[in-house]
């Protein structure tokens, strides 16, 4: 199959929706030229009334995408670095979230909210962090977080037909990394989680970059342990069935996030796991993600976030028990 | 814009509804029957009404939260019955009764708001944003209060505005206070107005208890932005006479308003005003003064009952409303 | 003992506190007049250079007590509800809480970021949150939720003498009960959970009004289920030794929380104590919390808020294991 | 404030230690030496030197993040050594390491920095009303860029300030580009001074280019401050040389900037312009240009060698760093 980098794999996505749907635009800082090139060459082909580049305004670029979806459009708000929500935290969390709901269901507000997460750079704890937990804590938004190429393409695009407000999480460190993405046309539905690898004696639930270490270090323990890799792609919808198939064949469950630990997606999957398959479990559920700390910057930048080590070292400490 | 007649007659009708149905939701919160709680607009119909008499249907609207935008959306369509019954928490309420006090009605462009004072800014940009790229003539009317233009989404938006030439006009409902703030201590200018002046725009003071003089200034805005000129800034002088909502003190910071403040504005208030006027200019009689009151009268009653006999909404609607299928 | 309603400990707190320390001063929207009569009076006593009525302002009400904060001061921010925290997201979640830390120490930021919480004035999603799981999540924010007048007090006085940013939110529906508060001067530290009622077959771990819930519950239940509860107080920092030693007693546990489930608080505590206490647990830890929605306004609430019925349903259903 | 030949030379001075130490580092990244970005500010150097270099060691300074600073806290009495330090990831560097390229030095007044753009405004707000309780006659410093402007953060901090009468100069440096966003396509008004009208304070523009304009216009408006008048706005209109951020394109929306728009720019170069004045009036010779040169080059080696010299920060510290005790 071919062979194309993640972020491309994106742009491909905004590309062939944009020219299927004439409603979608995309606005936000500097997006015509694309910080992280997930949006670059789309105003040659759309122009720039369908890439909007604004002023540094985050509050108007998600007030603009939410006003704007209500008049028929369906827009995309690219946040740059996703820690930049957080200045439109009331738009994005108080309004967008709850506007279809809190109005008896009367409007519609389809809206892809589109932002860079992780870390990796080293830019310290305002350019890389995972906010992944406070959106899947918000009732009314979506939530996706593709790990590879060809997830980020078909759930972009499944993304930019849901008539409802979709965070759109996209990592740091993947973008450069090549996946397999058919050509033509094809979507991924939401909420189907996919089984990145098969084994059976521990299950890795793992988000996001942390697919990707995940998956090298089972093939790391390859013939020591046998690790099932399950990537649950949307948080929101969030497929637990398939995880719950998982752990009833393992008895063992390593959770792998980048977002903060307490109070984190880690937490929330293990508990859903406890709800629903408590007497699976042959051994207390470990979770991996970054330390209770802001995350540092330079050098001190891997001490707390999570990596394959904390994932080898979960994983080894479930198998034992 | 000339009024003839019709329109005069129309406006003073708009100032009463506004009025009388401020007064009947007072009331029924007094009796228990309003289960959110209420910010009255008595004192500045004259704002909303002048502003949104004469606007197109598709054009859309943010209207200010006192009266919960009763003095706005009533002129601008939107159905009174519909507006009781969310209060009352009524399944035929605008919101059918899950939000308890938003107005929301999209066939009259109004899409509802929220409850942070200041976002009906950036949201306001948005629906310019779409009707710019709609290029129907449609303008926005995006209303505020004094103590809302503190809100650096205001900053945001009008600046987004400016620089786009959105067709939006921000109407700024200035009563002199926020809540228990006085504007004197949160601007440090007279007139909010003389933000424009830093987003190009004009800005325009007017008396907020003169609906023509509001009606006037807002239409001028209105066609200015719908010919492609862009976003405008209107600042009307008004009151409120009620605390800032139901059941709380009337204070400025801590200490009672002025009893002579409150005073002097009732005196100019919108409704005797316009009546006067209406009468002088002999565009009404007194008959039809009291004609008109108890048609008033006889909507108020008719919405009350309507959300009186309305069921509340069933519970079971409320995970499917989470997403639109 | 004296009985004094909750919100009027709070106001003595403050009182006592700003006597003590001439540093401490109250900053936010409506304070001299008090919105919920928290801060009510206190302008009399300390003037109004001491009790500051800011302009409509959130972010500047976040920020001028970060930066008083570094000059010296000991500022409380008042963001009146709870949920207007959201319009200086920014400033809260990636500048307070990461100031000390990300300057390597060089700078304190002692700051009482202070709001009402809670549901059942039944006005809407926006007035009626109880924002904990996302505060809780931020590492470098300390978090307290009193249940009662007697640790309102005690737990505002030690906030006001914390060198770190400290949450105190304070629930709509305790303002005026009545409850137990010493004459005289107490404080009362911080991460130390108090087991409000003892008992052997179930363990309540509940918070802010959820304890008031709670006992009722215990009470009512008393006789047939012997139930703990357990009021962990101060979120950050947690009690977890206490809470686990209840579990161990009872190995079945009931969390409650008024914040929605979702990557909330109930599943952090759970997530805990199965790390803790796994093999204590005699059956699959219930949590009871807000529905994963908006909070509707009007007579939709209490279908989305968890009450008394939840609590005793949870009870029965680990009872029952 | 008259400046003396010992002052002109301070500034001369300062102007050439931001200029190496930026280059400096800008080299350091290529060699993989510093740890997080950098976002070089040459060009614009006279900006931060002018408003900065004659301020009280108590007044409180928050600096614009081109050069992260640079030009702004060594003139304040930072060490060029820990910034540098810094952006090498040492336990040395003005945060310890810990940050990677925030400037913090509380000894002069310089209390850190965030990362998103326009948080400055809401936390120096709070440090002029700390300036306003000490009552010691400090001022603060707020530094920005154009595109910073657009931030609805600066509205709620110049109206707090405005109102409150603090003693804060706002200090616009309007490089003409936020990240790739020409300012004429997010600002509507030629100037951005031209914000300050709606605050009732002055709103000032001058040559960013010329170090002496910028000092005068801000010694002024901090007298004004120190004198308990409240905050102005200064805008100096300057250039950044290279491109937003060291590796990032050099665009304007998606093409390139005008080369003749960089060229015209570099002709009037800020350290250029006031060395050909000094030479001219004679405060300085070609000797001690030279010498100069050699100062300031042997401060950049020495400050390189004490950063690569420092040891990496301990982590087992992170887990302390998070509270104070
Ligand atoms: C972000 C936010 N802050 C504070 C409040 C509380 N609040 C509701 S209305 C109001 C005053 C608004 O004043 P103004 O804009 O002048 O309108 P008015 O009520 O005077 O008509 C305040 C402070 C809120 N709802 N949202
Ligand atoms: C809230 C926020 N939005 C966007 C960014 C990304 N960003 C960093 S610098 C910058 C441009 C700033 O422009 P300006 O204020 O003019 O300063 P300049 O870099 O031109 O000196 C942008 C968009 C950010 N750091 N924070
Ligand atoms: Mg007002
Ligand atoms: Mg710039």
């Amino acid at each position: 199959m071919r062979q194309i980098p993640y972020v491309m794999a994106i742009n491909e996505a905004f590309a062939e929706e944009m020219a299927r749907n004439d409603k979608i635009f995309i606005i936000g800082e500097d997006v015509q030229a694309g910080t992280f090139r997930a949006t670059t060459g789309l105003v040659k082909r759309f122009g720039p009334d369908r890439v909007m580049d604004t002023p540094l305004s985050e509050t108007v670029v998600a007030g603009a995408a939410l006003g704007a979806s209500m008049c028929g459009y369906h827009p995309v708000a690219d946040f740059m670095f996703a820690d930049f929500m957080w200045c439109a935290a009331d738009e994005i969390f108080l309004k967008t979230a709850k506007w279809h709901f809190i109005h008896g269901g009367k409007v519609q507000v389809p809206i892809v909210l589109f932002g860079n997460i992780g870390g990796g750079a080293r830019v310290g704890p305002e350019h890389s962090q995972c906010p992944e937990s406070v959106v899947w804590h918000t009732p009314g938004l979506k939530l996706v977080v593709p790990s590879c190429a060809g997830d980020a393409k078909g759930l972009l695009k499944t993304a930019l037909r849901d008539p409802n407000p979709v965070v759109y999480f996209y990592h740091k460190r993947l973008l450069g990394l090549p996946g397999d993405v058919p050509d033509g046309e094809y979507t991924i539905p939401f909420g189907v989680a996919d089984v990145k690898k098969e084994g059976k004696d521990v299950t890795v639930i793992a988000t996001s970059y942390m697919v990707q270490h995940a998956l090298a270090v089972a093939k790391e323990l390859e013939g020591k342990i046998s690790v099932e890799v399950v990537d649950p792609r949307t948080l929101e919808p969030f497929d637990i069935d398939t995880i719950v198939k998982s752990v009833q064949k393992t008895g063992r469950v390593v959770i792998a996030d980048e977002d903060t630990k307490r109070c984190g997606v880690t937490g929330e999957i293990a508990m859903q796991i406890m709800e629903k398959a408590f007497d699976s479990l042959d051994a207390p559920i470990q979770r991996v993600a970054a330390a209770n700390l802001p995350i540092a910057g330079g050098y001190m930048e891997q001490y707390v976030l999570p990596g394959p080590k904390d994932i080898l070292a979960a994983i080894e400490a479930v198998a034992k028990k | 814009m000339k009024l003839g007649k019709k329109e005069l007659i129309m406006l003073y009708t708009n100032l009463l509804r506004a009025r009388r149905a401020d007064e009947r939701i007072v009331k029924a919160l007094q009796e228990g029957k309003v289960v959110s709680f209420y910010h009255s607009g008595q004192g500045s119909e004259a704002v909303g009404v002048g502003a949104c008499s004469f606007l197109r249907n598709d054009d859309y609207l943010y209207p200010h939260h006192r009266g919960h935008g009763l003095a706005y959306i009533l002129p601008k369509g939107a159905s009174m019955k519909a507006h009781m019954a969310e209060h009352f928490g009524r399944a035929t309420g605008m919101a059918g009764g899950v939000a308890g006090f938003h107005g929301v009605d999209p066939e009259h462009g109004i899409f509802g708001g929220g409850g942070t004072i200041g976002s009906q800014f950036p949201v306001s940009a948005g629906w310019g944003l779409g009707a710019k790229k709609n290029n129907r003539g449609q303008v926005v009317l995006c209303c505020f209060g004094d103590g809302s233009s503190n809100r650096g989404t205001l900053h945001e938006a009008m600046n987004l505005a400016a620089v786009w030439k959105l067709p939006i006009v921000w109407i700024c409902e200035n009563n002199l206070y926020a809540q228990f703030m006085p504007i004197k201590d949160a601007y440090p200018r007279e007139d909010i107005a003389d933000l424009a002046h830093g987003y190009n725009m004009p800005g325009v003071v007017v008396d907020g208890q003169d609906v023509i003089a509001v009606h006037e200034a807002v239409s001028a805005a209105v066609e200015r932005a719908r010919n492609g000129a862009g976003p405008s800034l209107i600042e009307c002088k008004t009151y409120r006479y009620r605390s800032h909502s139901e059941g709380s003190a009337d204070i400025a910071h801590a200490e009672p308003r002025p009893a002579e403040e409150i005073e002097a504005w009732k005196k100019r208030d919108p409704i005797k005003l316009f009546q006067e006027h209406l009468l002088k200019e002999g565009i009404l009689t007194t008959a039809d003064v009291e004609r008109i009151e108890k048609e008033v009268m006889a909507e108020v009653d008719e919405a009350e009952k309507f959300a009186l006999e309305s069921p509340r909404p069933d519970p079971s609607i409320l995970p499917k409303l989470l997403y639109q299928e």
